[in-house]
């Protein structure tokens, strides 16, 4: 419980290093480290996918100085099934938990919530600091797992029980990787709590005079919205973790069954329950997806109006699409299990909240097409990444048509159809979502221009590449190709094999232009053309303060909102939008 | 720009869909009898998501092309506002969910809700890191009692019969390949041993989990001769990608024969 | 954690800010802002709202496990049927009787009206309050004992963590309450190190929301324990 | 198993004594293992899953628990002094196990504790070496086409299964000794023990379906002794 500091205590910003940049309580600090981490975390990532990609194209490939990183993973540089297994379940735990989550969610919320909504910091600072290094210390230990032993995990990022469970019997990667792999996620569980604790608190109760629930930007609402879901979902994800690691190291059987049988061994568990697991996990599951892309739907109704100079079409109807789908997506983690041995009876309970989602879902882009239709849009790259969000979240989101019906899903389940559905859906989108905000913040939080020019050629290379990646892993699946495969051994695999070649070549060139984007990043992180006040010509809190914001975000003023977050193409007296602070009137055309 | 992305989206749209549209990847040949349903259900879905993948990015590519930087033009409002979209959403998208979540559902039941059929012949399979092993019942008709203590893979003690004091279990016919007659329904009692096992004959358009501590039944009928692959699609360990085995299709006379010459010895 | 002194100013609004807000917010805006400068939630103390935030995760997380409990109960015949220890109802009413001692402490702490027209004594209050904050963390710890002596109680039977999972999850759900209570006790402790002389409006606030949070806690207990009993 | 080891050092100081009379010309037990009963018939292994190795081995394999051979000969029995030799360092020459068209080559291979132990692949894609001791510390490593030879040594004396997960049928046998005086059966049953000097032995035969029989022998100053064993089997392998 932290508690209000009186005023007395105001003493300004802290002076010493530590204070001001490791240990900092300063949430725009906490807000950059966030983002700081989730920039190592998608480079490891993406080298991870590149390194499966090689794989996946040419089995027998060396892979130069792999072999220096793993002697056991990679004997004579050349990756063994199960390293590539350990690299997947890698992959897609640093880009879930640690990317997807972090940057978007608690990256730019962070930085942006408090200031959006008029405050001067978040309203428990302390655990706001928790947060971040609660979710540092995750982190490490996560990438500690492939130093350890037997090497880092292979049950993939769901880690389904009893290979998750049993412990090292289970075959490399199994060992104590999978342990602190356990341990990762329930560290990082509470780091998410601290986190969701915070912004639903400040979003709730330092919002400044004036800014009502409605007049908050619709970035704030996403943040909002997703903090509720997470703050349920990690909480539901942090004792399930809690049983893994019994079962592994104490023991007990809550997910390990009776009677099985590893390599002639049976082992002593008795009567776990390995779908125990699976609920409990897709419980957290499938609202981590929308905690993934949540923030995304907010970032990018914010961002296009901006460019669009126009209000959006409805941000009430948005609102309430972001509500209804943090709603829903705790009634239907069950469509992750159709195929699991569970009541097949359930799988028809699943199916419908699950298509039901669509439909706010679509009723959100449709609301971001009229928003485009008659707009006078303004293509920076931070506008060319939000309509290119709508591209490849309209893409993501057919593709689950198919996969919410248990009778395709029996055939496409597991396939790599589900890989192209939940990359374009989550993984694409929510980078896109990073991506426009990155671009349209970047001159609020470090006071200096992104190169536009860089910023194009990221985009354009991006959005081609990510279309070329993804789009043949449908095809993949509608042909039977299985997901988690670390060779095409099967026959009917083998006229796949070309395909799987071409996404590979196109993922290296992906890979290659987020290059650009790292390289964008820092060098105009130093030598960036100056930001002014309000590059963009925005509306919202943070372009009424300097470029960037001062310790206390607002240089001691205390801001009163008169208009609703995206007052643009309005006849105003000076200028045709109207910031929030601004107490002018609007006149009604 | 805003031309540009127009054009780029819309060449990507029609590429995507054109080899959807052509089959240049698509489902290998159905060989089961529920085969043609999930197949017409698939169809429908990627009918009526095609229409809408096709129109919505086109429409975003036609917005994109048409509504840019112009100073010129005054900034219009989206005729009737966001309402009618809304409601246009919640009718197309609603209807298009009853419609498909009704007839899917009939399909699923179909495959998954209901018992296999009187006769069926009886199949047990046991799923192990990193293979299928199948048994018969064999003349007597009657399955050996399994004891999990006498699994020993090295001497093919899969099922961990006792044939020296079970004499249902001497007949137990045990192979590495699923071997069925073309026509005849055939039920499955699946177990796992292990990890989490997957059963999928892309083929037979059925996918099934093998849960460790959980006997999961199956059935299905093959109407077309052939050897086929079954494959696992529930990540089990190392040797997941290597974890299959084939499913055999023979006329009625030649399973039995084969049968017989399992169990003959 | 870091000494008060270093922490950045934050919800301190100037106290002329309302009423200027609020003059704003009259007749002079019109048009789509006809609404500015309404519907302003400042909390003098966000705590108030977060701990019922905090109450809303660890139910989350223990229904989560209750769940698991009752599932895991249906699925195999392997659930072992104990007796609780009876040292856990003596538990309990230590638990319930630490509710009602802060209470007690909360009533005295409160500024009550002073019948000679001066002004309430804070320090007083303050004076009053504190053994009852002391008792309340003692009747705490001494829970706390009594779980732990419950444990030893149960693994004297030979019931331990993995024996079955009737008792693997009495030992887990114990275990994560107990943390949690023990998370209290620091709070309660919290409220003592910032017990000044002086029973002011924002450490009633605090200790209002350590009491929240204390008789969630006790509450949860109650609950555990009739699943406990009517499971195992 | 257990009372044999307890046995070791009183046979240990009793060979002891008999090797310290002096230099003695080296002597060889040899003979031959047959068994009684009805072997198990051994089933063609189904390699249907690698097509490589199921093309390499047509007509199919047959599986190599119980190999009989002509006469009740029985092949693979690991014959070796388990009692009454002193103790020696471990011969510092490596002794190789290959994996070639999906089998173990060999079938059983026997080695002093502590002595280097390769484990090279022929074949062109990944297998998994999965050693399942019970004493000595289990281990289970992929090995992909084109890598180097495993580098490995096994300190305890004991009979290790050895599996390949991936290809389920590979089964073999890492037979740890303590002693570098070890056999295995051919294909007539026969083996030799060579290089012993006079004393008094325990022989011991293992197979690995049946178990172990031991006997005792006296290889005189002439350096000669023969020890045959006879294993009974059952027709039911498992």
């Amino acid at each position: 419980m932290s508690s209000p500091e009186p005023a007395v205590h105001h003493h300004g910003p802290p002076q010493s290093f530590i204070r001001k940049y490791i240990f900092s309580l300063d949430h725009k600090v906490i807000g950059k480290q966030y983002y700081g981490l989730a920039l190592i975390a998608v480079l490891a990532g993406l080298i991870l996918s590149w390194l499966m990609r090689i794989h996946l194209g040419w089995q027998a490939a060396a892979i130069p100085l792999l072999g220096k990183l793993s002697p056991t993973g990679a004997p004579g540089n050349v990756m063994t099934p199960d390293y590539y297994l350990s690299l997947m379940t890698m992959h897609a735990t640093l880009m879930i938990f640690f990317v997807l989550t972090t940057a978007p969610f608690a990256a730019f919320g962070n930085y942006l919530l408090p200031i959006q909504v008029g405050a001067e910091d978040m309203a428990f600072p302390r655990f706001n600091m928790m947060s971040f290094w609660v979710t540092f210390v995750a982190f490490v230990v996560l990438i500690l797992s492939f130093f350890v032993g037997d090497g880092p995990p292979l049950a993939g990022w769901t880690s389904y029980a009893p290979l998750s469970s049993v412990g090292g019997v289970a075959g490399p990667g199994q060992g104590t990787g999978q342990t602190l792999w356990a341990v990762s996620i329930a560290i990082f569980c509470i780091g998410q709590l601290l986190g969701s604790l915070n912004f639903i608190t400040t979003t709730l109760d330092l919002r400044t005079k004036g800014m009502s629930l409605a007049r908050m930007p619709l970035s704030t609402w996403g943040w909002f919205v997703t903090s509720v879901i997470a703050l349920l979902a990690f909480a539901a994800l942090l004792p399930a973790c809690v049983l893994l690691i019994l079962d592994r190291t104490a023991g007990t059987s809550f997910f390990s069954s009776a009677g099985l049988v590893v390599n002639d061994q049976v082992l002593p568990h008795s009567g776990g329950s390995p779908l125990l697991w699976q609920h409990l996990f897709w419980f957290f599951g499938h609202p981590e997806v929308y905690i993934a892309i949540l923030p995304g739907f907010g970032i990018i109704s914010t961002v296009l109006p901006a460019f669009a100079r126009k209000r959006i079409l409805s941000s009430r109807a948005v609102i309430g699409c972001m509500v209804s789908i943090g709603f829903l997506s705790y009634m239907v983690w069950g469509h992750h299990m159709f195929v699991s041995g569970m009541n097949p009876f359930s799988a028809v309970l699943f199916s419908l909240p699950t298509l039901i989602i669509t439909i706010p879902a679509t009723i959100m882009v449709l609301l971001w097409l009229g928003t485009l239709y008659g707009a006078r849009m303004r293509y920076t790259a931070s506008a060319l990444f939000s309509v290119g969000f709508i591209s490849v979240f309209i893409t993501g989101g057919l593709s689950g048509f198919f996969l919410a019906q248990p009778s395709l899903d029996t055939y496409l389940h597991a396939t790599y159809f589900v890989v192209a559905h939940f990359h374009f859906v989550m993984a694409l989108a929510a980078m896109f979502g990073i991506f426009a905000g990155t671009y349209f913040w970047f001159p609020k939080m470090f006071g200096r221009m992104m190169n536009e020019t860089l910023g194009k050629w990221h985009f354009w290379l991006t959005f081609i590449g990510v279309y070329c990646v993804f789009m043949p892993m449908h095809y993949l699946g509608l042909a039977g190709n299985v997901r988690r495969y670390a060779a095409f051994t099967d026959n009917y695999l083998a006229p796949l094999i070309p395909l799987h070649r071409f996404i590979s070549i196109s993922a290296f060139f992906v890979g290659a232009a987020q290059l650009i984007f790292f390289f964008n990043l820092f060098w105009s992180r130093f030598w960036g053309a100056k930001a002014t006040d309000n590059p963009w010509e925005a509306t919202t809190l943070e372009w009424s303060t300097t470029s960037p914001p001062p310790f206390d975000n607002f240089g001691g003023r205390h801001l009163v909102v008169y208009h609703g977050p995206e007052e643009y193409g309005v006849d105003s007296d000076t200028l045709e939008y109207v910031m929030q602070t601004a107490p002018e009137q609007i006149k009604t055309t | 720009m805003g031309k540009l992305f127009g054009v780029v989206l819309a060449i990507i749209t029609v590429v995507s869909a054109g080899f959807i549209v052509a089959h240049v990847w698509w489902m290998p040949v159905d060989i089961s009898t529920i085969g043609p349903r999930i197949d017409r259900q698939l169809d429908e879905t990627m009918l009526a998501t095609g229409v809408l993948f096709l129109s919505s990015q086109l429409i975003l590519a036609a917005f994109a092309w048409k509504f840019g930087d112009d100073k010129e033009r005054k900034i219009k409002y989206f005729p009737g506002g966001g309402g009618p979209l809304i409601v246009f959403a919640i009718i197309l998208v609603g209807m298009e969910i009853l419609v498909l979540s009704f007839v899917g559902s009939k399909v699923w039941a179909s495959i998954y809700m209901t018992p296999p059929e009187q006769g069926s012949l009886q199949v047990d399979v046991a799923a192990e890191q990193f293979a299928f092993n199948f048994r018969y019942p064999g003349p007597d008709g009657k399955f050996g009692t399994v004891h999990p203590e006498r699994v020993r893979d090295g001497n093919g003690n899969f099922f961990g019969l006792d044939p020296e004091n079970d004499v249902d279990a001497r007949d137990d016919v045990i192979v590495g390949t699923l071997t069925v007659p073309l026509g005849q329904p055939v039920a499955l009692t699946m177990h796992s041993k292990d990890m989490i096992h997957s059963f999928y004959v892309p083929e037979l358009r059925i996918q099934q989990d093998i849960v460790p501590g959980l006997t999961i039944p199956l059935h299905f009928t093959a109407t077309k001769v052939g050897k086929f692959e079954i494959v696992c699609t529930q990540l089990c360990g190392l040797g997941h990608y290597s974890m299959r085995s084939f499913l055999e299709v023979l006329p009625q006379d030649q399973f039995d024969q084969w049968l017989k010459s399992q169990s003959g010895d | 954690m870091a000494s008060t002194t270093k922490v950045p100013p934050q919800r301190q609004i100037a106290p002329d800010l309302t009423s200027d807000g609020q003059r704003m917010g009259g007749s002079e805006l019109r048009g789509r802002s006809r609404s500015a400068a309404v519907g302003v939630a400042q909390n003098a103390l966000p705590a108030e709202t977060g701990i019922w935030v905090a109450v809303a995760a660890i139910s989350m997380s223990f229904a989560s496990l209750i769940s698991a409990l009752i599932v895991r109960q249906g699925v195999a015949p392997d659930w072992l049927h104990f007796q609780l220890p009876r040292m856990l109802y003596l538990n309990t009413a230590i638990l319930l009787a630490s509710s009602v001692t802060l209470e007690i402490c909360r009533h005295e702490f409160d500024l009550r009206p002073d019948f000679n027209g001066e002004e309430s004594r804070g320090d007083e209050a303050a004076a009053r309050a504190f053994p009852w904050l002391c008792a309340t963390m003692a009747l705490g710890l001494f829970f706390v004992l009594g779980q732990v002596m419950a444990w030893r109680d149960l693994a004297a039977k030979g019931l331990f963590l993995s024996s079955s999972p009737s008792s693997s999850f009495f030992y887990v759900l114990t275990a994560l309450h107990g943390l949690h209570l023990l998370g209290g006790v620091a709070g309660l402790a919290y409220v003592l190190y910032r017990f000044r002389p002086n029973a002011d409006p924002q450490q009633r606030g605090v200790l209002g929301v350590a009491s929240v949070y204390w008789h969630f806690m006790d509450g949860l207990w109650v609950f555990l324990l009739v699943i406990l009993a009517a499971r195992t | 198993m257990q009372a044999r080891y307890a046995l070791l050092p009183v046979l240990f100081a009793l060979t002891v004594a008999v090797a310290s009379v002096g230099p003695a010309p080296a002597g060889t037990i040899e003979g031959k293992v047959t068994y009684t009963g009805t072997p198990p018939k051994m089933k063609p292994i189904d390699m249907s899953k690698e097509p490589t190795c199921a093309k390499e081995h047509n007509p199919p394999l047959l599986s190599e628990n119980v190999v009989t051979g002509p006469a009740n000969a029985l092949q693979y029995v690991v014959v070796y002094i388990s009692a009454g030799e002193q103790s020696a360092q471990p011969p510092s020459e490596p002794v190789r196990f290959d994996q070639k068209g999906c089998m173990y080559v060999p079938h059983i291979l026997p080695m002093h504790t502590n002595q280097p132990l390769q484990i090279y692949t022929d074949d062109p894609f990944t297998h998994n070496i999965h050693p399942m001791p019970k004493r000595n510390p289990e281990w289970n490593k992929s090995q992909p086409p084109g890598a180097p030879p495993i580098d490995t040594k096994w300190g305890t004396p004991e009979f290790i299964e050895v599996k390949c997960n991936i290809h389920p049928w590979m089964h073999g046998y890492f037979a740890v000794l303590n002693t570098s005086h070890y056999a295995v059966t051919d294909n007539e049953g026969n083996y030799s023990l060579k290089g012993l000097p006079p004393g008094k032995y325990t022989v011991t035969a293992w197979q690995e379906q049946y178990s172990t029989q031991s006997q005792e022998v006296t290889v005189g100053a002439t350096g000669a002794a023969s020890v045959n064993f006879v294993f009974k089997v059952t027709p039911y392998l498992y």
